[in-house]
């Protein structure tokens, strides 16, 4: 009840400040919220980075593992994105195997990560067929204040550029691996995603939790460097106009540009 | 995956493997009311895409925690049957087909009128016999239809359907080979009397431009669809 | 409520029939219902078959996979019979791993096949000890009016008698398959089962839903062509009076050579 | 599976490799109540199976909404310790003991008076601690012990026994080998007094009338097994 | 509530046994409940034991499995300690995969096995860094009275010194596996665990089920044949106060070595 | 595991392989509330472990026969980051962190009020993001301050540490090496103002004498941490 009750009332406030061409935090409809990229926090992993992007929080670590390529790529290495949304981050978060929420989550990073080709997959061969590297990338929510898309994706990018790979040798048939031998994974392009909520008609970019719980729908636009698109996802229980789209699409191809910038000067 | 890429997707004179113009849609087959038990079904064929709906509802919802007291909760389940690929697919839900069920269920809950049915349940759930490429679009498609054939009511029927990037031309409707071997694959629904979209996707490569020519293509053979789901619906019930 | 109101007044339907002598949708005690075999339905399967059993629905597929025979059977091929009861067909079926109303089902099939010796095991190795081809029949249910028994073994069965086996050869210790030089799958019966609901100690072959919701007891029994019995199943929480046991038996025998060739003359 | 099969199961004088006749059971131990913490247990030793059966109720059932308004659930796990084969079995149930699971619950509950118990659970568990052939025949007979000594009111006592059919022959209560390499198997549940068969399966090749000479054994060799039943609920409870 | 009334009755009971210097079925504070150890009970297994510590009772297999070692062991065997609560044992037992109670039981038994180093792991390889043997500890609980840790560390040790090895030679790179010859498992400890449950700030050894419902606090101490300790466990929600540990400890060495002649009289 | 064993862990002037004396701890730096959407939260940094731990509730608790109606479910979920260790973790609940979580609700209750929050649940997460030794004693600390954060009544703080022996000394807080190569592990949690011990336990080889030396030296570095607890929260709320 009161549950229900306290989300009526932050969506009043939200549709109130929207009214007044505000938001609740008092951002303008296309500002992102203060952006903090923290590389190289987990030395375990061969790549790493810490984002917060106003109060979501999130840790991104990269490990590579030895296995066997897939069949129809013997030539490339594998590359699989999960993300954990732990009961630590959110009170509604439950334990257990992801959920459909953190499978799109991890799909949407995975689709923007494989197709920007930011990551050269044949350089993760170690032998055509028999060995190669897979590329785990785990993302680990810690506080959940909205808009995960774009968080986990600069997370799992910035991890990918700093992430290193150990020396792989092919002796009698099985891989050695000298840990101490370090050379920076080929990465050739910076993706970033940009999340748009539509709210009664508004495009808010990068929208918060509170915002995230009224918004119709929700769109992510993922781009490379280049400023073309390789990843769209619409999401959410609502639909969205088709006069909005072109809008909505530009925006994200403007507001990548820029956040983009915003995270490589931190790097 | 086709075992060999073909040399070319689009030929000289601009036909595509299956002979079809970019434009053009496969051939596609729906019929409503195909299951006894079901309160409502669909079976749609679309090039070799097999693929059967079924909706139950509104009906109970249990536990009952899980009931909303001022609307239906819409339930999806996308299920590949293990012989419906090249390589058999082991029963039960992979990743792919979790995030399929979701997009595919927020793709047709705008076109419900779920406050209608409060404290209720409505199952929709797809089976695809032999998957082509398109599943997710034919599998709206199909239950939207179920939906109807259900007496759901709603805002309008949800048609879907793919536009693709080939050879560096947009096409519609992506077959096999061009969905495993082409640049970019944009599944889109819509309710077309609104002009909502209702689904969006897309993975690839393409400029802000070919993405939207290529939505454009896409709500195009959205069209085409819905026009055979209202002839489904026709043939079963008569004259609207 | 109702749906225990409604259940109580089928039962009186079903039971006031058979009182005069009847069934419920009018067939005679040792009727089945109409037949119809679709064979050739999915072309990604190496064989296939839909079966319609008045309103019962279900698709059968073979598929056929290189994998590692058993031990204590190094020269043969191997069988795996699956059966799904898919939420589409039922309001009560839930999705999740088969329960033991579809392990029974899908394990009463492979006695059929197997017991029957319909495959020839032998000529499913590909090399001694190493590989085979391990056969996967995957019923797939549609639309549940009843004894899903009878039409998964015809569907099953029809499906076998139309597969077509990939030629398989060993190359330097792998498998190479040649998906299109196919011959056919040596088969060498047509075992049908014959199941009969026991309700207020009448025989009723080929039970209807609206049947079996009332049945006491069931009996399966599976029959070859040369009329052997390779399989007998009692389910359900009633009993089986002795003397009726072998009244069941005769009767089933009878009514597979029947239903045999029905389906046969659909093929 | 025996490693190498032998050469006959049945000799030239007619008996089997165990030296028993064709209509010979193995000896056959039962002891009721053997656990403290049940409401009610048994042990039961054929050959070289070994099983224990356990009761638990008539007891509260939940969640609730799966009570029965006029009738207690019957529930049943047969379950083999890891230990208890050839080669160590994983733990938790496989597609084989989830069937044996069903079909010994639809053999025990014809016998109970479920009606007397309404909205309660009655579970039944048993552990098969060795198993030689025949342990789905065995742990009934022990189960349907156990639910005596937890004084639930049944009809009648339920005993189980199979035939198989070897090296051409018709035997009772097939062992290991016989299992293994004989022609089939026919296991089956009454109760005696009432002449009521609660559970009949077969797999493998008879002619009708041999399937029906089968039954016609099995039937004799429950008999045995429900005197030894009586004579050890007489031995805990004295006199009937 | 029949059942919370009953609870607070026993705690009652165990209470009032207490404050009269006694226990609530007779025992002194610091005395066992009669134990007996049945070796050799499974035909079926490599080694195995039944153990009876008052009411509570379970049997132990052990069962050996050719596997591959650990990397980071290559010249020796593997263990895996298994405990199954089944729930024919106790009517709070659930059937399903092993809860927390069931995983802290077996990993404390398997500390004990495993620190006391009472099995040479090196024994039980068969070819370095290729095959060894994995020795399979199942515990499973028949009738649970309370003290499972005791009785499971009782049967494990037992049925791990009755342990016979079949004769394991690599042939063409196979293991090949001659179940005729057995040799005895080299075995050179013989660990037994004490528990004690803390009552009101009394030390109560080996406690029994009505015991274990009211106690405040666990500690289970595992000793080896030399007197040193092995494992230390304490569990249960409530705490121990410092000045009671240094008495636990040595009342456990005590006891166990007592424990050790009664089981070791009966093999 | 190390790769390589290291010759010795004490060197000949009693120093450790990272410098420590034998009664010294790794650097230990606690941070409170450091998550918004948690009731409380804390961060530990102990040698090169890294520990977040955040506490929801009091908070209702589904399904509802799971309430105590005389104090609150204290639940632990202890959980290892994919990336935390050397070699990749799988997501999920190994047998290692469900006893872990187990021996960390039992330590932290007894310093929990539980009988302030009748029917409710109170949720402890810890979430290691880094791995050296000591996770569980470092997850336990964390969690403590956690609790207080988010204003739990508690009897006291629970400080955790461990002991070890390593080439044959009693070492404080042995780092990944030393718990590695070492003889024994003896991580311990208390209440330090009531000197009550909430979680003890034990691993490798001792004597009795050795042990109780051990869990003196741990309880020294219980106190330790107890400051640092304190002390963070302090810096968060001001004097106490």
């Amino acid at each position: 009840m009161d549950q229900d009750l306290l989300a009526r009332i932050k969506r009043h406030e939200v549709l109130e400040a929207i009214k007044a061409g505000e938001r609740v935090d008092g951002r303008d409809f296309e500002e992102f919220r203060p952006i903090e990229v923290q590389p190289d926090v987990i030395a375990k992993a061969n790549g790493s980075a810490l984002v917060r992007l106003g109060n979501t929080q999130l840790v991104v670590g990269v490990k590579l593992e030895v296995g066997t390529p897939y069949p129809d790529s013997p030539d490339e290495g594998a590359l699989a994105v999960n993300a954990e949304l732990v009961p630590l981050a959110d009170p509604t978060f439950e334990p257990g195997p992801p959920d459909e929420n953190a499978i799109e989550l991890s799909r949407v990073v995975d689709r923007g990560i494989r197709e920007s080709e930011m990551i050269d997959m044949k350089s993760l061969c170690i032998e055509e067929g028999e060995h190669c590297w897979v590329t785990f990338v785990d993302i680990h929510v810690l506080d959940h204040d909205g808009n995960l898309f774009d968080a986990s994706l600069l997370g799992s990018v910035t991890a990918l550029h700093r992430t290193r790979v150990p020396k792989a040798e092919v002796v009698d048939d099985e891989v050695e691996v000298d840990e101490t031998e370090l050379t920076p994974l080929e990465v050739r392009d910076f993706p970033v995603s940009v999340t748009i909520a539509l709210v009664d008609e508004h495009l808010l970019v990068d929208p918060c939790l509170d915002e995230e719980v009224v918004m119709d729908a929700r769109i992510t636009v993922t781009v490379t460097e280049e400023g073309r698109i390789c990843a769209v996802q619409k999401g959410e229980r609502g639909s969205l106009p088709e006069h909005l789209l072109d809008d909505a699409i530009d925006l994200a191809v403007k507001k990548a540009e820029e956040i983009r910038g915003v995270v490589k000067a931190q790097l | 995956m086709p075992e060999e890429e073909p040399e070319r997707l689009i030929s000289e004179d601009g036909l595509r493997l299956d002979g079809r113009k970019p434009d053009e849609m496969r051939p596609l087959k729906i019929k409503a009311g195909v299951l006894k038990r079901a309160d409502g079904s669909a079976y749609v064929e679309l090039g070799a895409n097999r693929i059967v709906a079924a909706v139950y509802g509104p009906r109970e919802l249990h536990p009952r925690h899980k009931q909303k007291p001022d609307r239906a909760v819409v339930r999806f389940r996308y299920n590949m049957a293990p012989f419906s690929v090249d390589e058999r697919k082991r029963p039960g839900p992979d990743r792919r087909s979790i995030e399929i069920s979701k997009l595919s269920k927020e793709a047709l809950e705008p076109a419900i009128f779920t406050e209608y049915y409060p404290r209720t349940a409505i199952d929709i759930f797809v089976e695809v016999l032999q998957a082509d490429a398109g599943t997710r679009c034919a599998g709206i498609t199909a239950a939207s239809v179920a939906l109807a054939d259900a007496g759901i009511e709603m805002r309008d029927l949800v048609a879907a359907c793919a536009a693709g990037k080939v050879d560096g031309h947009i096409v519609l409707d992506p077959m096999y080979y061009e969905d495993g071997y082409g640049e970019a694959d944009v599944p889109l629904a819509m309710m077309p009397k609104e002009g909502e979209i209702t689904l969006l996707q897309m993975d690839g490569d393409m400029t802000p431009e070919e993405f939207k020519k290529a939505v454009k293509l896409a709500k195009k053979g959205c069209k085409i669809v819905y026009k055979e789901q209202r002839r489904a619906l026709k043939r079963k019930y008569g004259e609207e």
